[in-house]
C-alpha cells in the first residue's frame, strides 16, 4: 500500500485549495475545533434557517492537508442540506474511517460520494482519524449551540 | 489452585537468599513480578518504544495504543465508568498528594476539617498535613479501637458541617483490618462529602467495584499488584476530575499557552504532565492479565486460607503478640515477640531466607497508640503457600532460641 | 566511531517499521534503549526486586544499595558536590514542578518576577504560571532572535530587584540553540538570583559539569539519556536542598509524625515520597555506564558531524525552511517544507520508516512568535549516522512528489 | 556463619540488661538521637568536665538489641575517659564496623577490647550497622553542645 492511498488526488487538491474558506456572510452560529497535540484548528461557521436546513456554512482554520480537506470536503457535501441528514452523513463518515468501507449514502450524488470516500485512506494512519473528523465535529458543536471550544483530547 | 505453578511463574524465587529459598512474606510492601509483566517491559523496549502521544510515527502510534489500551484494562478492572476516570501517576502516595493538593487549594478552606483515622499511613496523612498549613485546616483522626478497627461510630461522630473530605484506608497496613468503606461512603453521601480510599492494600486483595464502592476516589499502588515500580493510579470520579485543576504543569496536559494565560485539556490529560511511565504501565497491563488469569475471587480465597492457617500457627507460640483482632483481616499480620525487637526478628528471620517488615511501617501514629515503637509484619502474596507459614512459624521460634538460652 | 556496533546494541533497531528499517530521528522526544538498560531492569525485576529503604531483609538491602549507587553514579556524571543535590523524580517535569513549588511557596510573593525565555517547553513555563496564579507574581519572557537563539542582552535587561529566580532551557528543543548557560548564571550571581536550568535537551548532549556550570537547579529526563521512562533527576544544590520544603508527602520522608505535627527528613529522602522508581533507577545505572563506554566526548563530536552533514544536506533543497540558525546548535533540527503541513511531513516520513516529530514540540510560544503553528523535527541520537541523513534527504523529496505532482 | 556471629552472648547481655540506662545525676551536656527508618531511639546524658573528660555518662531510648547493647558498651567504656580518647576509640569501631577487623585499641584493656569486639558482626548486616553506631554519633554531638536531634539519614 502506498502514502498516496491517503493522499488522493482529491484530498490535496482540497487540501491545498480548500473550498468555503472564509467567514461565510450573515452566519448565525459557529464554533471552534482544537487538537491541542498537533495544533490543527478549524473555526466552522454556519447559516442555519428555522427548519434546521444548512443554508451557508464555511470554515477558517490551520493544519494539514487531511484536516484542511476534511473541512472543505465537508463544507460542500453538508451546504444546502438539513442538519439531520448532515448528522446521518457524519455517522457513515466515521464508520469508512473506521472499518475502512466504502460509502454509498443514499442521500449523496455519486459524486459527493467518491468525494467524502477520498479520505478512506486515513483508516490506516489511526493518528490521523482526529484530523478528518474535527471539522465534522466542530460542525455539529455549532449547530447544535455549543460555546465551548471543541477538543479532540476530549 | 496449583500454587506452585504460579510461584514458577516469578522468576526471583529461582533465587537463593543467604543459601536459603526465598520466602517471602513482605507483599504488604511491594509484591514480586511475574514473568509476563518482566518480559512485557523488555518487549516493549526492545520492539515498540517510542514516547507516546506526541509524534505521528508508526512506533508512536503503537505505544500510545498500548498505553491507552492499558487505561481501559484498567477502567474494566475497577468498574469506572469513564475513562477520563483512570489517571496514572508515579505511586500511590502521589494519587493522594494530587488530590490533596488539586481538591484542598480549591475546596478546603480556614476552619474546614479533614477526616482521617488513626489507621492512615504517612502517604494518606502527610498530604492533608501540608493542606492543613497551608489554609489552617484542621485534621481530625477517628479513633482505632482495640481490635484494631476504626467503626463507623468512630467516623460518625466526627463528621460536622465544616467536614470537607474523608480519607481512610481500604486495609489497614498494619492490623489488616478492613474498612467498612460502603458504609462510610453511603455516611458521608448523605452529606455530600468526597471520600478518598488509600487503596495501596485493598486493590491487590479485594474485589475493587468503583460503582459498588461508590467512593470519590480511590489511590492505587501497581508494584503492589505485581506490577512495576514507578506507577500508580488515581480513580476520580468524573464529576471531580472534570472540575478539579491540574496538578503538575507541563507537556501534554496543555490546551492552548499564551504568554498571558493557559488553558488545560481534559482529565486524564490535564493530571499527566510530562513524559509518562510509558514502558511501567504497559507491564502494568500484564499484571491486570496476570490477575484476571487466576481470577481475583480465587486469589481472595487462597490468601484467606493462608492467613486462617498463619494466624492459628503463630497464635500458638505464647511469645508472640499479634497486633488487633479486626473482624474482617486482609493479608497482613502484624505482630512483636516478648523481649525481642522487630528489627532483630527480621534479621534473623532474613538468616533463614525469610523475608518480613519490620518497623512502623509508615504509620507511626498507629504505634504510638498501641504504646509500641515499631513491629514486624508478615504479608502475603499469591505465592505463598501453608509451608511458608511453617517456615514462619520455626523462625520465631529460631528467634526465642536465639534470645533466651 | 564504530556506529554500526553501538546501534546493534539496542534492539528496537532489529524490527521493521512498515516493512522498512527503523531510522529513528526522534531522540530528543525520548532516545531507544540500549540492551544492557534493558536486561538490567529484567535482572532486578527477576533476582533483587524489593522495595528499598524500609526493610531489613536482604533483598531490600541489595535493591537499597543497587539504588543508592544509581544516585552516586549520577553524582560523579554530572560532579556534584554532594549526594543530597541528587533528587530522583519520575521526570523532568516533576524536577521543576517540585523547584517551582517548594522554591515558589517559600520565596515567591506578590509582584515578584520570574525570568524565563521564549524557548522554553511547556515544563519551563507551565509549573511558573501556577506559582503567578497563586502568589501574584509576574513572568518575564526573555525574548527570542531571529537566529533562534536568547543572547544574554534579552536576559540581562530583564533583571530587575524583584527577579526572583531564572529558569532557561540548556538546549532549545526547536532551534536545537545552546544557552549561555554559564553567563547566565554569572550574571545572575552578581544579584544573588538563583537559576534553574532545564536540562532535557542538555544532559543527553554536552558535558554536564555542576561546578563549571554554577546553576542551583538542572532538571535531567532520564529517558532521554538512554534511560527507562518514569525516571528523571533534579540537581539541587546543597544550600537549596537544606532550606527548601518537601514538595509530596508520605512514607519515608518523614522524620517524626504526631497528630499536630510533623518533622521531615533531609534531602534527598525530603524529596521522595513513597514507593520510588526502584527498577528505572537502577536501569538508570546502566545507561550511565553505556555513555561512558562510548564517552561523552566522542558522543559530542559523532553528533556534532552528523549535525553538520545534516543541515548541510537539507539545506540545499529549497523548499526546506530550517527553523533558526543559531552559533551553537545542539543535536536539533526543526524544519518546514514550503507548502506541505509538518504531520503530513511526519505521515509520509513514516511510510519510509523515518520516525521524526510534528507539532509545536510544546513549544506554542516561540511556534507562536515564528508565525508558523507547528513544525518538523529531526534530532539526534549516538545511534545515527550519515545514512539516516541520506534517508531523510530522500523523504523530504519524496513529499514535494506526493504534493507537487 | 551463624546469627550467633551477630548476636553474641554479650550484645544479648547488653541489649537484656544495659548499663546505665538512666538520665545520670548532674549531667550537663545532652543530645538525643533518631533512626527515623527504624525508628531506634537514643538520648545522651553527659558530665563532662572542664578538661573535656567524661566524669559521668547514661543513656535513655528504645531500639533493637544492636542499638541498646551498643548504648551500653558505650557508656562503659567511655566512663572516666577524655573525649579525644573517646572520638580515637570510636574511630577504631567505626573501622571495626566497616572492615570486620579485629580491635586492640591501646587505651582500651583487653576486656574492653573484647567487648567491643561483640559487634564486630554487624559488619555483615548492613542494614544494622546505623544500629550500632546511633550512640555514638550521638555522644560526640552532646559533647560538641549541639543541638539538633542526630538523625541517621543526614
Ligand atoms: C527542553 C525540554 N524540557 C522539558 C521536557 C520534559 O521532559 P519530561 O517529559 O521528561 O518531563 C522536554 C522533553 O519533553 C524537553 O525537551
Ligand atoms: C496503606 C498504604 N498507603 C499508601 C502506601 C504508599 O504507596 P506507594 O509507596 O506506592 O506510594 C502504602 C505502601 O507503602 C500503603 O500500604
Amino acid at each position: 500500500m502506498d502514502i498516496k492511498e491517503l493522499y488522493k488526488e482529491i484530498v490535496l487538491d482540497h487540501g491545498k485549495n480548500p473550498r468555503n474558506k472564509k467567514k461565510c456572510k450573515d452566519f448565525n452560529q459557529d464554533a471552534k475545533g482544537h487538537n491541542p497535540l498537533c495544533g490543527d484548528k478549524v473555526h466552522v461557521f454556519l447559516k442555519l434557517n428555522q427548519d434546521k436546513k444548512v443554508e451557508d456554512i464555511s470554515f477558517e482554520g490551520e493544519g494539514c492537508a487531511i484536516s484542511m480537506a476534511s473541512a472543505s470536503i465537508m463544507t460542500e457535501t453538508i451546504k444546502g442540506r438539513d442538519f439531520n441528514v448532515a448528522k446521518k452523513i457524519l455517522e457513515h463518515f466515521l464508520h469508512m474511517l473506521k472499518e475502512g468501507s466504502k460509502l454509498s449514502i443514499n442521500s449523496l450524488s455519486e459524486e459527493e460520494n467518491i468525494r467524502m470516500m477520498s479520505l478512506s485512506g486515513v483508516k490506516r494512519f489511526p493518528m490521523r482519524v482526529k484530523c478528518a473528523t474535527l471539522a465534522w465535529h466542530t460542525f455539529v458543536h455549532a449547530a447544535e449551540g455549543g460555546n465551548e471550544t471543541v477538543n479532540t483530547e476530549k | 489452585m496449583d500454587i506452585e505453578n504460579i510461584k514458577s511463574q516469578f522468576p526471583i524465587f529461582k533465587n537463593k537468599i543467604n543459601g536459603k529459598p526465598l520466602i517471602y512474606l513482605d507483599s504488604a510492601n511491594s509484591s514480586q513480578k511475574p514473568k509476563n509483566v518482566i518480559d512485557r517491559i523488555t518487549k516493549f523496549y526492545s520492539k515498540e518504544f517510542s514516547n507516546i502521544g506526541r509524534s505521528v510515527h508508526s512506533l508512536a502510534v503503537t505505544a500510545t495504543n498500548r498505553f491507552e489500551e492499558t487505561r481501559d484494562l484498567v477502567k474494566k478492572y475497577i468498574n469506572a465508568k469513564f475513562r477520563e476516570e483512570v489517571i496514572f501517576t508515579k505511586n500511590a502516595t502521589e494519587a493522594i498528594n494530587l488530590v490533596a493538593s488539586s481538591f484542598g487549594e480549591k475546596f478546603i478552606n480556614k476552619g474546614d476539617e479533614i477526616l482521617i483515622t488513626e489507621l492512615e499511613h504517612h502517604a494518606n496523612y502527610v498530604p492533608w498535613h501540608f493542606i492543613r498549613q497551608k489554609k489552617g485546616a484542621i485534621i481530625k483522626f477517628a479513633e482505632c479501637n482495640e481490635r484494631g478497627e476504626v467503626d463507623i461510630d468512630a467516623i460518625k461522630k466526627l463528621i460536622t458541617n465544616k467536614t470537607k473530605i474523608i480519607a481512610i484506608t481500604h486495609i489497614s497496613n498494619v492490623t489488616g483490618a478492613i474498612m467498612p468503606v460502603k458504609k462510610i461512603v453511603d455516611l458521608a453521601s448523605e452529606k455530600e462529602i468526597p471520600v478518598l480510599v488509600d487503596g495501596c492494600q485493598g486493590a491487590p486483595h479485594l474485589e475493587i467495584d468503583m460503582q459498588k464502592l461508590g467512593c470519590d476516589f480511590y489511590a492505587i499502588s501497581c508494584h503492589k499488584m505485581y506490577g512495576p515500580t514507578g506507577v500508580g493510579i488515581l480513580f476520580a470520579k468524573k464529576k471531580w476530575a472534570d472540575i478539579l485543576p491540574p496538578y503538575q504543569g507541563g507537556g501534554g496536559m496543555i490546551g492552548e499557552v499564551k504568554k498571558n494565560d493557559i488553558t488545560f485539556s481534559d482529565s486524564p490529560t490535564k493530571f499527566e504532565a510530562g513524559t509518562l511511565q510509558t514502558a511501567e504501565v504497559v507491564g502494568f497491563s500484564e499484571s491486570l492479565k496476570f490477575i484476571e488469569s487466576i481470577g481475583i475471587k480465587n486469589i481472595i480465597e487462597h490468601e484467606k486460607k493462608i492467613l486462617e492457617y498463619a494466624l492459628e500457627t503463630i497464635k500458638k507460640n505464647n511469645s508472640v503478640n499479634v497486633i488487633g483482632d479486626p473482624k474482617k483481616r486482609g493479608s497482613i499480620i502484624s505482630f512483636t515477640i516478648k523481649g525481642i525487637h522487630p528489627h532483630d526478628i527480621a534479621t534473623i528471620f532474613d538468616e533463614d531466607g525469610l523475608a518480613i517488615r519490620a518497623g512502623h511501617h509508615c504509620c507511626q501514629i498507629l504505634h504510638e497508640k498501641m504504646g509500641i515503637p515499631a513491629s514486624a509484619r508478615a504479608s502475603l502474596g499469591i505465592y505463598n503457600s501453608k509451608d511458608d507459614i511453617d517456615a514462619l512459624s520455626s523462625a520465631i521460634k529460631k528467634c526465642n532460641k536465639v534470645f533466651n538460652n
